[in-house]
């Protein structure tokens, strides 16, 4: 029980290629590595020289799993440095397609990726076997989501109908009604997932968290707005790199994402959760009551708990808009390429996303700089793993090892996003 | 006793997990896929591994490492139907684009142990260090594409992916041509068929993220694209995209260097 | 001859209506007149025209409101007797046999055309001779060309790309179409010449107007269809056009546009004559079910003349070759009319902009035999 | 034109209409080609053929492919079809096992005419798998052997492990007068035979121009040179028919794959007279 080493070689059940080794030495853990060996896609180089319009469809091909928020956060961004502001009918829309996402994303993630670990099932494949019923309903949950991203977006992974200043094409209202009545059922299932998932088994296990997530005046975040903290920071997206910087650690191939003067901080639905919990729909918020749960949440694995809950409020919300919609007059603005800097962030279903660039004033991209949720999650996911394992020291090495997993698991993460962000400073 | 059902595996080399994610995507079908074959080895999914050998393995993402090279001669041994996902898998993919840099300086650059990392010069399509089966393209595949391919193997037929152009399904679906009513620049002219003709259907022009056709003529499409206005930049930039590396588009955007 | 006011040809439109059929008509989308299910006059392209030219199309607002006053679309009304794709039928393993259910389409499907052009009617009448003027008949055409209603709209504007008087084929139509119709509008009056062109057409007409056209009123129509003739700026020399094409299988012109094809299968997938297919067989994944269906094709590509020992037309040029004297040569050997009824819509729609007319006439030029 | 191929009616729509049919026999002709034998059941009463023509065979979610009839015409009930493994559909033919159900469209196209021959000599000259369309041919004029003056059968393989209906051959030499000559491009230790493409053959005969009838079916560019020898030996040009073949996939004329020129080769064809095509076999990527 003294020296023991816990290796999970190959991460499963999250994006991308990852592996956890934790080092324990007389019983006190001595090392925690999240080592991220997916190769780096040097994103950030090769955005260079492109055109300004071509940010979202390139940016979106670094995950394949929320490409919306990549598309979100480069034309906020884009928009920001040619000074234009959208709409509300866009930003509508945009809202929408993102809801499409967080539903697809968050459902994949609640019933194929995570409660196969509360079940104790391997993969939802084979929970699907022992529980039929469960899986084709969450595989209906997330069809709608991805429905709503095919119709407003094209397709579902990587949509196409996104550009800097708008849609390059808005839906038809007829094309959009009949996701009414599927999103009203989605809705109740949701709210049904949030009271299943509830009374899963969780580990007695809180810990003290830098929560950081965005904050808008009046909607729970999605895009834009304010970056806050739980320690109290609240600032503009543009002040950002002022506040939070990322460092390159040998064992890993995505940086680590860390706040000046405070560390480690998690971003996610956690954050969001217990920094905007007055934000949520009357709705959301009376579904956390009624699975007891409200903020300050310090228990990473009932991470799934606020997954449901933010489900709840993305069909709500996809439904509002919907049936709020009018086809604007033109699906996107023009946009007057000018040189300069523009900053933008949107929640991505794993957390904030950051984007920065400088485009020249023939419209190209000369820099680019993009912090991926993952990355600013993963000191914080080796110290979760740390405390668990120093708490939990006694359990059966596979059942630690499974737990260890889950801890990681908790955060959802995105190795695939967190590795391509290899920034290049070439002097 | 039920027929052994054919094993499944799923490996990832450098992408964004968007042709994977197609599987998992495939909502109707999926607990059909399930049925169908044993899902041995697909870590974006289960935890739960396998040994090989398997009888179909779907490789995404493309070779960047040295290890990945060894990984994939490795699988290649593993796999009797080995089939290539995507345009990381079947052309390099976007971040191929490095292919036309230094990218041993970017590196050590970047990195303050460059050592850790471990890159070769080039983005490459798995297919030009082991032998591939079918290649499905895709920037993301098509999920019923992807379907319609795992189907034909399982069948024993051949997969009815058309090799012929954009332009035969933006007819096919009836969308009004894009680069004739609007003058926009559309790639689909040269580009493989399988997304649907989106991107015209969406007032957009092709960008060409199913990679080049069955002998395009890239050339006269780069023509059109100057009368239509684009820059000799704006041309190199169109062919230079997620298929980059692909012969054919790699060839035209270096003519328009 | 008759009249319909313009205030009133929705009578015709409900009269069709009230017979079952479903309207198919022009309308405005996505910056061009397809061809998509209507069911009033509101919806039909009021006040719109066209211009083509080569590998271009825009539309444009016109200053009347004329509701047939453009020309032929990216549309062609073949997509709804020949449908783009169709099931033909599913099979289900039984055993070591299967059972086979034909996919029938829906007999019962009554569609009126509204707003045929002339050169889309000969169109219609080409492919008629293709489905069913041979030894065989493809019952699913059939059937749908059974239960199809023309209502042909003379042209009295012509298109940039139009030449269908070279392949006699309009501006007016002479046959092949239930009602006919020509759209007069001046000196303060809206109107439609009507005439019918079978028994059902006589009686649907009968329901809607009892005007007998006046002769001034027949006689406006026909000066706005032979004003149209004359405006038309495009032309084929079709003399001797079919042997021509037989002499000059080898031409220089074929490699220079060899090199401007982009082999992309545009030209054919608008014809209103071109009518290749193929079929695909699809199986479930179990393997139990099984089903095949039929998809346009194109001679443009390259799977189409693949065979076991190697490729029939690798090349650009032997592709577009093949189109070219098909339709111009080959067609009159087996159907006995030239497979083009000049409707410029390959000339548009293709993003080369290679112009049928231009290739026939730089072949003539280029003849050995000219 | 004095003789035209044969263009056997077929009723309306007819020939889209699929039929299940039953395997009878498989039977391996060479390692890779094979003889289909079918029973055509409830079918058999109404199905008839002329020698030349070919059915469509489906394979239940593999597809079609266009196979020539191989049988004799005179035995209903019973159908070959001697078939050369290339691709999905002929691979999924070759997995049949008696009893199996196949799907079976036709019969198509146009036929070798026969009685033209009557009272003449008949010169057929097969290239590999191009000999199946012509044993039915075989089978008619045996069946009345005394019609037709000499029968000579050219036949040329790739080797001898890729000779056809062997048996056979042996007993029409033997037992039917018929002259037949075989040759291979490449030989073995136990070939003792001819070794060359099957026009060498000709030389090894003397042919009565003027009463020859010539029938030809193989590879384009065999039929080719069989078709200059046979001039240069004086047969007129009319006296000669050919197979042709062309990716195919409705047989009715409707998709435009098997397009030859002018011709559908599926409904013209697949047998031509030389006249009727002679001006379109030089001419490359037609
Ligand atoms: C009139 C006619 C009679 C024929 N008679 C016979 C016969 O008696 N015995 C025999 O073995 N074969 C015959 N063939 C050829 C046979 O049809 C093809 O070999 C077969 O279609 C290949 O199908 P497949 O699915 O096995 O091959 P595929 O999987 O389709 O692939 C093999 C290759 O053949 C191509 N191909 C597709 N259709 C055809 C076609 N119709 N002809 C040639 N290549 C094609 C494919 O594109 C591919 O390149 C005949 C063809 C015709 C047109
Ligand atoms: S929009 Fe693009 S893909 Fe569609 S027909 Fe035009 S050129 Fe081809
Ligand atoms: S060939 Fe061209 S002009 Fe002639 S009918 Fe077809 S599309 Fe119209
Ligand atoms: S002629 Fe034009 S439309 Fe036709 S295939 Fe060639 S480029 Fe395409």
């Amino acid at each position: 029980m003294n020296n023991r080493v816990i290796r999970v070689d190959q991460l499963a059940r999250v994006e991308g290629e990852g592996s956890l080794i934790v080092k324990v030495n007389d019983g006190k853990v001595a090392d925690v590595k999240l080592r991220i060996f997916e190769p780096p896609r040097f994103f950030e180089a090769f955005l260079r020289g492109r055109k300004f319009t071509e940010a979202p469809d390139i940016t979106a091909r670094i995950c394949g799993i929320c490409p919306v928020a990549y598309q979100m956060s480069s034309v906020l961004a884009m928009e920001d440095a040619m000074g234009l502001t959208v709409d509300d009918q866009i930003r509508q829309l945009r809202r929408l397609l993102y809801c499409g996402e967080w539903i697809e994303s968050h459902v994949l993630h609640m019933y194929m990726l995570h409660a196969p670990d509360f079940l104790g099932y391997e993969d939802a494949l084979l929970l699907a076997k022992d529980k039929p019923e469960l899986v084709a309903r969450a595989l209906k949950m997330k069809k709608i989501g991805n429905d709503v991203m095919n119709i407003v977006g094209g397709r579902e992974i990587h949509p196409v109908n996104v550009r800097v200043g708008g849609f390059y094409r808005v839906p038809r209202k007829e094309e959009l009604e009949p996701l009414v009545e599927r999103l009203k059922w989605g809705l109740d299932q949701a709210i049904d997932t949030a009271k299943l998932v509830s009374t899963f088994e969780f580990p007695d296990f809180e810990t003290e968290y830098e929560f950081v997530s965005l904050r808008h005046p009046e909607e729970y975040p999605l895009m834009g707005g304010r970056i806050v903290t739980s320690s109290g920071l609240d600032i503009s997206i543009r002040e950002y790199e002022f506040h939070f910087e990322e460092r390159h650690v040998p064992h890993s191939n995505a940086l680590h994402g860390l706040e000046r003067g405070h560390g480690r901080y998690s971003v996610g639905p956690l954050a969001r959760f217990n920094l905007n919990f007055d934000r949520l729909s009357p709705l959301a918020r009376q579904v956390a009551a009624d699975v007891k749960i409200g903020p300050v949440m310090k228990n990473p694995f009932k991470s799934i708990i606020v997954r449901a809950i933010e489900t709840v409020y993305a069909y709500e919300q996809a439904l509002q808009i919907i049936q709020a919609y009018e086809p604007p007059a033109s699906p996107s603005h023009a946009v007057t390429v000018s040189a300069g800097i523009g900053c933008g962030a949107s929640e991505a279903p794993r957390g904030m996303l950051y984007h920065r660039y400088r485009v020249t004033d023939d419209g190209l991209i000369r820099d680019a700089k993009i912090v991926p949720p993952t990355a600013q999650n993963q000191p914080t996911i080796e110290e979760d793993v740390r405390q668990f394992v120093t708490k939990f020291a006694g359990l059966p090495r596979e059942e630690l090892t499974w737990k260890c997993e889950q801890a990681v698991r908790n955060y959802d993460p995105c190795i695939s996003c967190a590795t391509h962000f290899v920034r290049l400073e070439i002097t | 006793m039920p027929p052994k059902k054919p094993k499944v595996a799923v490996f990832k080399f450098a992408s964004c997990d968007g042709c994977q994610l197609s599987l998992l995507d495939a909502e109707d079908e999926l607990l059909l896929v399930a049925g169908a074959v044993d899902i041995a080895n697909f870590p974006e999914a289960s935890r739960r591994v396998l040994p090989g050998p398997y009888d179909i393995g779907l490789v995404e993402g493309s070779i960047t490492t040295p290890h990945d090279v060894e990984r994939v001669r490795e699988i290649r041994k593993q796999c009797r139907v080995l089939i290539a996902i995507g345009a990381c898998a079947t052309a390099g993919g976007i971040q191929a684009l490095r292919n036309w840099k230094d990218v041993k300086e970017f590196t050590r650059t970047v990195y303050a142990s460059p050592e850790y990392i471990s890159t070769l010069d080039r983005s490459m399509p798995v297919g030009s260090y082991i032998h591939v089966d079918f290649e499905l393209r895709g920037c993301p595949i098509n999920k019923h594409q992807l379907l319609e391919v795992l189907n034909a193997y399982l069948n024993k037929r051949k997969p009815t992916i058309p090799t012929s152009s954009v332009c035969m399904e933006c007819k096919l679906r009836g969308t009004v041509c894009v680069m004739v009513a609007q003058r926009t620049p559309c790639l689909g002219p040269a580009t493989q068929a399988g997304c649907g003709a989106i991107c015209p259907t969406y007032d957009r022009g092709c960008y060409g993220c199913f990679g080049p056709m069955e002998n395009p003529n890239t050339g006269a499409l780069a023509e059109h694209f100057e009368e239509l206005g684009e820059s000799r930049q704006d041309i190199m930039l169109a062919f230079r995209g997620f298929n980059a590396y692909a012969e054919a588009f790699r060839k035209e955007s270096d003519a328009h260097e | 001859m008759y009249i319909i006011d313009s205030t009133e040809l929705h009578n015709l439109m409900e009269e069709l209506i009230k017979r079952g059929y479903l309207l198919i008509g022009p309308t405005v989308r996505s910056g061009a007149i397809v061809l998509e299910s209507i069911r009033t006059v509101d919806d039909l392209p009021r006040g719109f025209g066209d211009e083509q030219e080569p590998s271009h199309y825009s539309l444009k607002r016109r200053n009347d409101a004329m509701l047939f006053g453009f020309v032929v679309g990216p549309v062609s009304w073949k997509k709804f007797l020949y449908p783009p794709r169709l099931t033909m039928f599913k099979a289900t393993r039984a055993g070591k046999s299967f059972t086979i259910a034909p996919e029938g389409t829906d007999k019962n499907r009554k569609l009126a055309f509204i707003g045929v052009r002339p050169c889309e009617v000969s169109g219609i009448l080409m492919q008629d001779q293709v489905f069913t003027g041979g030894k065989y008949v493809d019952r699913a055409y059939k059937a749908a060309r059974d239960n199809a209603f023309i209502v042909a709209v003379n042209c009295t504007v012509t298109g940039g790309n139009c030449f269908c008087a070279s392949m006699g084929t309009g501006p007016g139509a002479t046959r092949g179409f239930d009602i006919a119709l020509t759209e007069v509008l001046g000196g303060g009056k809206h109107y439609f010449v009507a005439s019918a062109g079978t028994p059902r057409g006589e009686e649907v007409l009968g329901a809607v107007t009892q005007r007998e056209a006046t002769e001034p009123e027949s006689r406006s129509a026909l000066d706005a269809v032979a004003r149209a003739a004359e405006s038309l700026t495009k032309r084929m020399d079709i003399r001797e056009l079919p042997q021509l094409l037989k002499d000059n299988f080898e031409n220089p012109r074929w490699d220079d546009v060899a090199k401007r094809c982009l082999a992309c299968t545009n030209c054919t997938m608008v014809c209103p004559t071109c009518f290749c297919s193929t079929v695909e067989d699809a199986t479930d994944l179990t393997g139990m079910h099984a089903e095949r269906s039929r998809r346009w094709d194109s001679c443009f590509t390259l799977d189409f003349t693949k065979v076991a020992g190697g490729n029939i037309r690798p090349s650009i040029r032997a592709r577009y070759r093949q189109w070219l004297t098909h339709k111009l040569s080959n067609w009159m050997d087996q159907f006995g009319t030239l497979g083009c009824v000049g409707c410029g819509r390959c000339i548009t729609w293709c993003p080369s902009g290679i112009d049928i007319t231009a290739e026939v006439d730089a072949i003539r030029g280029n003849s050995v035999h000219a | 034109m004095k003789h035209e191929t044969i263009q056997p009616p077929a009723a309306p729509g007819e020939g889209l209409r699929l039929h299940t049919v039953t395997v009878k026999k498989v039977i391996w002709e060479t390692d890779d080609t094979f003889t289909l034998q079918i029973d055509l059941g409830e079918m058999g009463e109404t199905f008839s053929f002329l020698p030349g023509q070919f059915n469509m065979l489906y394979v239940f979610g593999l597809g079609e492919a266009a196979i020539s009839i191989s049988s004799d015409a005179s035995q209903g009930g019973m159908l070959a079809h001697t078939i050369h493994r290339v691709g999905t559909v002929t691979t999924g033919l070759a997995q049949m096992k008696r009893g199996d159900v196949i799907g079976l469209r036709g019969p198509f196209g146009t036929a070798w005419p026969i009685t033209a021959a009557r009272g003449k000599d008949v010169c057929i000259v097969a290239g590999g798998i191009g000999l199946a369309p012509l044993r039915p041919v075989m089978y008619a004029m045996l069946r009345e052997r005394t019609a037709f003056e000499r029968i000579i059968l050219l036949y040329g393989a790739r080797s001898p492990l890729d000779l056809l209906y062997r048996v056979e051959l042996e007993e029409w030499a033997k037992e039917h007068n018929v002259e037949v000559l075989v040759t291979v491009d490449r030989g073995d230790s136990s070939w003792k035979g001819y070794i060359g493409v099957v026009t060498s053959l000709f030389s090894y005969l003397k042919l009565d121009a003027r009463a020859t009838v010539g029938y030809v079916c193989g590879p384009e560019t065999m039929m080719k040179y069989t078709i200059d020898e046979m001039e240069r030996r004086g047969l007129a040009e009319d006296q000669i028919y050919l197979s042709m073949e062309r990716n195919m996939k409705c047989a009715v004329g409707f998709c435009g794959h098997c397009q030859y020129g002018p011709e559908f080769i599926c409904k013209d064809g697949p047998v031509f007279t030389l006249p009727r095509i002679r001006h379109l076999l030089d001419k490359k990527e037609l």
